[in-house]
């Protein structure tokens, strides 16, 4: 059997992480394929809804990734994406949301053998925790619900 | 592991080191710290840096040479290149390595003869007692190197000190011992 | 119904080398709404943009998706061409196909594949994108230069002669730099302070230049044409106006014995002092650290001896703040200090010295007076050694890259030693010697042929002390690597370039990126070197990687003439990506329900209170609103809204939305 | 307190005055060393060099033994076995393959929960917080502290002091009264294990040490490992040939210094086993 090819959903600020992504590129550093990002100008833009409709979407795992503390374009985006992130996680786990499949990192605009690496271990360990069906799932019974209602 | 040589394109002499050791040969740029360091290297034929360079070649005819050369047996293992080598070479690593390979393949230098001797001598001690029986490794050293006269009058300083047991110390668990020795053996040969 | 054009870009062979460019045009033209899609081998040429110009004229494209490399690149490339054609420029949208696939991945079906998923993604996104227009504002036309070392001098001349207004700043007593501790410079071996002194008096006499030394950058707010600048100006604990810069004072302070920093520790100062003797301004610091009076409350010798009264015990800093409209950055570059090199005994042994203090034993007006005396006894080395790559390109001990200037500085000192001791014998130990540059290598030759300086190829091992000498055990690689040992008398280090103590807090201050290494980045390794990735900010000199003068001096002038353009407009446009607040038919107004949480996750303060009236003039309302000219387009203010009331255009919830939509329904 | 003990072969033969002092100082400490039960070689530098399995396998029967028997922490005076149980440990702990192949040899299971302290940590743990009180006889010589290799080398496996200028022993004799000179052969290698095969070369790297030592004016060299004593020691008629001169400094094991600052009894110490007469 073909080994599972997860779907991963990136999104990364505009300033730092994207343009580590660049960098990784320029040094043709070779990673996995799986990953498809999406650019925000900062991870302070992120909505938290975007990563449930990920999922909702079919998503098997999301990265979600800026700058460093301290090195955010403007000033403070990143720590207010951290707080938020940090309630996000526990309510994830409340609702029963695997968060393991959600990677929060920084990766600044000189690391890009960082960005790659990132990739790769995420793409390992969503491979080893399988396809996301039991969120799936429960999405299509809640749309059959919906309409059926 | 195997793979990542492959992926880095060096083959022969260098990619088993990598194999084995993971030591890049490639990250050597050959600076010489390490021979200016090396406490052995004037008596070696070849100091590290050269060898590094030898296999950097991937010229199978150099390979040969480092097989067979003396600078892998009388390297002590100290550690001095590894600890100042500015690309972090673990060169006793591959040291170890290369004089395993050296062995296997019946390349010891004939210069080295005394140092194999001592070694294995050394081994044979504890692979049959588990402990080292000093007076039974000298008795086997010289009987496998013929240097009887050599040391001849340590013994018997030794001897007065205290510092010789006249009696082998034996470990309880022998076999223990012997299948480790198997097991490894048999490794070593694959 | 959306009329979108996709133009698929090979960028050479950069991208259709792992992917297969005309399967993603011909996938993407068959997508709703796509109305034209091709694909081209370099689409940012001449010809490429003709071929996207030309189809939105003859197909009355709505918006456009150039799938080619990062939006960082060609982004402004592409939109011009747009405009030009009569689209609005933020109707178009670039997949980066090269930087994030083509070059990260192997040849195959997968990497084609993300290729199109990433082409679909802004296909979709780019039909709810929305005519924007670029928002004006004014420039501020007076330059702040931070670092008063050669570059920062060579950019505010140069800035200051375009006619334009330029403050420096320089966080030492005096301005001047590294080039002003150098003896002679290479390749010509003129004399540093001689070129150097007539251009720091130019600084302080120019009409359109304010200097603040002992001043240092405290905050910085705002963005391009419109910064304000808070400055420290330390307390220099004396009266500028009223010193003349006699120099009663410092020859009559009792504290004597402060190691000299211009003199790199080899010379002693007083507490209170003017760092050398021809320092701009002119006029003393006192260090308080090391003065009598502030550590036991009394002496003041100072306030005795002055002629004029100048002295001030009781100054405090100030704080000044000023408004800037562009910032050139030229803070230079520290050396490591060599003591990370325990197997060279740099501060265990007093003869093994860094190259800087060995300029400072070189120089005329240096503790020794120009000639070659090591520190221990003050003899004159028959012997000496210098070691390249001290710290340079040694990945162990966290520095991989070349210094690049220690090459040439080595040549210069082994050359000047020949010189000024004759008979002495000089041993270079290298691993290579990079001299490339104007009559580089011709110098480096003439060290080695005609004054007889011995270049050894390998590095040392380790150096050691024994009756006075000073072991240095290295290897000749080029001879078999055959053990090579030299008793010296004196060893000197070439210690690596490293960026300054506290750049990485002046980025964090200025929001700019910097490498690994805590150097400055630049915009674009090739094309935008004196560029900042933040707008109006430029470099200049060693703070953006090891630079040698005439390197520092180009840069310099570079950013100058960047700032210079910028001063050249009353206006500047900025894009329109910024938030909004929404409006709606009343009685509603706005879905907005004031409870103003993005005011205070807004780092701008660019979100004010609106009260909407009746025609009475009550407040029915208050609702959030954001000030354009503030407003920077991070879109936190958007995260946090709870009602979903703010919105960023060019990343809108409806764009983003689509865009997660669009990737996973297909992908 | 008790703590699990591995001697090793020369504790037990060449070397066994090192062994007793480290046991004398430890008794006057209320410290016991509990010998580890049916222990075994190390396979010292032959093994290593030899076969890399074996090199492993021998030094993880001992831990494992160490483990069964309760251990928490094993004092191991030996620097080179020290040296091998600390790289054994080391490369078990980053590979489980290979950990369980190499306990697979032994059948005792292994979990790497066992802590392997040298001599100077054991000191600096157990002994010195207590020794100022107790120094009745000031170690009161030049001494030169001789690390070698094994001590301190590779640093990134063994995190232990510095690799260049180390200052661990220094900061011990300076507490049993002692002043340790600066010099410049801390941690060059003595020959090692070349001692009996090539004795000339040991002559010529150990000569080295022992002038510099002596031009430095040292009235004694400190050492903390077996096969540097007896390279040190033993081989002083090679160190003299090479050097060309006679020289007497003795070469003391850390504990007989630390013993003898205690105060204890010269024989119980050992000292009688050197050849190079002990005369401070």
């Amino acid at each position: 059997m073909a080994e599972f090819e997860p779907k991963i959903v990136a999104f990364v600020c505009n300033w730092c992480t994207y343009a580590g992504a660049d960098l990784t590129g320029t040094s043709r550093i070779k990673y996995a394929s799986n990953v498809r990002i999406i650019r925000f100008p900062c991870t302070g833009r992120i909505d938290y809804m975007l990563l449930i409709k990920a999922f909702d979407e079919g998503a098997d795992g999301i990265i979600v990734s800026g700058c460093h503390p301290n090195d955010c374009h403007y000033t403070s985006g990143n720590f207010h994406a951290r707080r938020r992130w940090i309630m996000f996680r526990s309510l994830c786990d409340f609702m029963g949301i695997n968060t393991e499949r959600i990677k929060f990192s920084w990766v600044s605009a000189a690391e890009g053998a960082k960005w790659a690496d990132i990739v790769n271990t995420t793409v390992a360990e969503i491979r080893k925790l399988g396809p996301y069906t039991d969120y799936k799932k429960v999405a299509k019974y809640q749309e059959k619900e919906v309409t059926h209602g | 592991m195997s793979s990542d040589a492959h992926h880095s394109g060096i083959s022969g002499l260098g990619g088993e080191v990598l194999e084995h050791t993971d030591v890049k040969v490639s990250h050597c740029y050959q600076c010489g710290k390490c021979s200016a360091g090396c406490p052995l290297s004037e008596e070696m034929d070849y100091p590290p840096s050269v060898i590094m360079r030898m296999l950097q070649t991937g010229n199978p005819s150099l390979e040969d040479k480092v097989l067979r050369s003396f600078s892998i047996w009388v390297c002590l293992t100290c550690e001095m290149c590894f600890a100042r080598c500015p690309m972090s070479i673990d060169i006793p690593k591959m040291m170890d390595f290369l004089r395993e390979k050296s062995l296997n393949e019946k390349k010891a230098n004939p210069k080295a003869k005394e140092i194999v001797a001592f070694h294995k001598s050394f081994l044979d001690s504890i692979k049959y007692t588990g402990r080292l029986y000093e007076i039974g490794l000298f008795v086997d050293y010289k009987t496998r190197t013929l240097k009887i006269l050599d040391d001849l009058a340590l013994a018997p300083k030794m001897m007065k000190r205290g510092k010789l047991n006249i009696i082998p110390e034996l470990i309880k668990d022998r076999s223990g011992i012997a299948a480790i020795f198997r097991k490894s053996n048999k490794k070593n040969k694959n | 119904m959306s009329k979108i054009g996709v133009f698929v870009c090979h960028c050479g062979e950069n991208i259709s080398a792992t992917v297969d460019c005309a399967k993603v045009a011909e996938t993407a033209g068959k997508y709703d709404g796509v109305a034209f899609s091709v694909d081209y081998k370099y689409m940012c040429s001449d010809p490429g943009q003709s071929l996207i110009k030309s189809a939105i004229k003859e197909k009355g494209l709505t918006g456009v998706v150039v799938a080619s490399c990062s939006p960082r690149m060609h982004e402004p490339t592409f939109r011009k061409a747009c405009a030009e054609a009569g689209l609005n420029p933020f109707m178009c949208e670039m997949a980066n196909l090269r930087e994030h696939c083509s070059w990260v991945h192997e040849k195959g079906e997968a990497t084609t594949e993300k290729a199109i998923d990433l082409v679909r993604i802004l296909v979709e996104k780019v039909k709810y994108n929305h005519s924007l227009n670029e928002i004006k504002v004014p420039v501020t036309k007076t330059a702040l230069v931070i670092g008063g070392g050669i570059a920062g001098i060579q950019a505010s001349l140069d800035i200051a002669n375009t006619g334009h207004k330029v403050i420096l700043i320089e966080k030492d007593p005096s301005i001047g730099g590294h080039m002003s501790q150098l003896s002679e410079t290479f390749p010509t071996l003129d004399c540093s302070q001689c070129i150097l002194t007539p251009r720091m008096v130019e600084v302080a006499q120019h009409p359109n230049i304010t200097l603040y030394t002992y001043a240092e950058l405290e905050s910085l707010e705002g963005f391009i044409g419109n910064f304000k600048a808070k400055i420290r100006r330390k307390s220099k604990s004396i009266d500028e106006k009223l010193c003349t810069g006699c120099g009663q004072c410092t020859t009559k302070c009792p504290v004597k014995k402060i190691p000299s920093e211009f003199n790199e520790g080899l010379g002693k100062r007083t507490a209170i002092y003017v760092p050398f003797p021809q320092a701009v301004p002119n006029k003393p610091v006192i260090d308080r650290k090391n003065c009598t009076y502030y550590i036991k409350g009394k002496c003041k010798v100072c306030e005795i001896v002055c002629p004029t009264g100048a002295i001030r015990f009781d100054q405090e800093d100030q704080i000044m703040e000023v408004e800037i409209g562009a910032i050139v950055i030229a803070t230079g570059f520290t050396i490591k200090q060599p003591d990370f090199f325990p197997e060279y005994g740099y501060g265990k042994y007093a003869d093994v010295i860094t190259g800087l203090q060995f300029e400072r034993l070189a120089s005329a007006s240096g503790p020794t007076l120009g000639e070659i005396r090591r520190p221990s006894d003050g003899k004159v080395p028959e012997k000496i050694v210098f070691l390249a790559c001290a710290g340079s390109r040694d990945p162990a001990k966290g520095i991989p890259y070349c210094s690049k200037i220690c090459c040439m500085y080595i040549a210069k000192h082994a050359m000047l030693y020949q010189h000024k001791v004759h008979g002495g014998k000089s041993y270079v130990f290298y691993m290579d010697i990079r001299a490339g540059g104007k009559q580089y290598e011709e110098f480096v030759r003439r060290a080695i042929e005609d004054d007889g300086v011995n270049y050894i190829r390998g590095r040392v091992s380790r150096i050691y002390e024994k009756n006075g000498k000073l072991i240095v055990n290295g290897v000749d690689t080029l001879l078999n690597a055959m053990p090579v040992e030299i008793e010296a008398d004196m060893v000197v280090l070439a210690t690596a370039g490293v960026a300054n103590e506290g750049a990485e807090e002046l980025a964090q201050k200025l929001h700019i990126s910097y490498d690994p290494y805590k150097f400055f980045a630049e915009a674009h390794p090739k094309l935008k070197p004196v560029e900042t990735n933040t707008a109006g900010i430029f470099l200049a000199g060693a703070c953006q990687a090891p630079r040698d003068i005439p390197e520092s001096v180009a840069m310099a002038s570079g950013a100058a003439v960047k700032v210079a353009g910028l001063f050249s407009q009353d206006e500047l446009t900025r894009e329109p990506i910024i938030a909004v607040v929404n409006r709606q038919a009343p009685p509603v107004y706005s879905s907005c329900v004031g409870c103003f949480l993005c005011v205070s996750a807004c780092p701008y303060q660019a979100i004010e209170k609106e009260e909407i009236k009746n025609r009475n003039g009550e407040v029915i309302k208050s609702v959030a609103k954001v000030n354009p000219g503030l407003c920077q387009g991070c879109g936190t203010c958007v995260a946090f809204c709870r009602t979903k009331s703010i919105d960023i255009q060019g990343y809108t919830h409806e764009q983003m939305y689509t865009e997660v939509m669009a990737l996973l329904n297909e992908y | 307190m008790t703590l699990g003990f591995y001697p090793g072969c020369s504790l037990k033969g060449s070397s066994r005055e090192y062994a007793e002092s480290v046991l004398a100082v430890a008794k006057a400490f209320d410290i016991i060393l509990e010998e580890i039960e049916d222990w075994n070689c190390c396979g010292a530098t032959a093994a290593h060099n030899m076969n890399k399995e074996l090199s492993l396998a021998l030094p993880a029967r001992i831990l494992s033994l160490a483990e069964r028997q309760g251990f928490k922490e094993i004092v191991v005076p030996c620097a080179a076995c020290y040296s091998r149980l600390t790289v054994t440990k080391h490369e078990l702990g980053k590979d489980p393959a290979l950990k369980a192949s190499v306990t697979d040899a032994n059948g005792l299971g292994y979990s790497g929960s066992v802590s392997v302290l040298n001599i100077v940590q054991m000191l600096d743990k157990y002994v010195t917080p207590n020794l100022a009180g107790r120094v009745v006889n000031p170690f009161d010589h030049k001494v030169a502290c001789y690390y070698g290799c094994l001590l301190v080398r590779p640093h990134e496996i063994l995190k232990f002091d510095r690799e260049e200028d180390p200052q661990s022993l220094d900061a011990l004799m300076l507490k049993a009264g002692a002043t340790p000179i600066d010099w410049a052969f801390k941690t060059e290698c003595c020959g090692a294990g070349l001692s009996v095969s090539r004795t000339n070369s040991v002559g010529r790297l150990s000569g080295k040490i022992i002038g510099d030592a002596k031009d430095r004016g040292a009235e004694a060299v400190i050492v903390a490992c077996p096969m540097c004593h007896s390279n040190l020691d033993m081989r002083r008629d090679a160190i003299n040939s090479y050097l060309g001169e006679k020289i007497d400094i003795p070469v003391l094991y850390i504990t007989q210094a630390i013993g003898l600052a205690l105060g204890l009894d010269r024989k119980t110490l050992g000292l009688q086993r050197h050849f190079v007469k002990v005369s401070v």
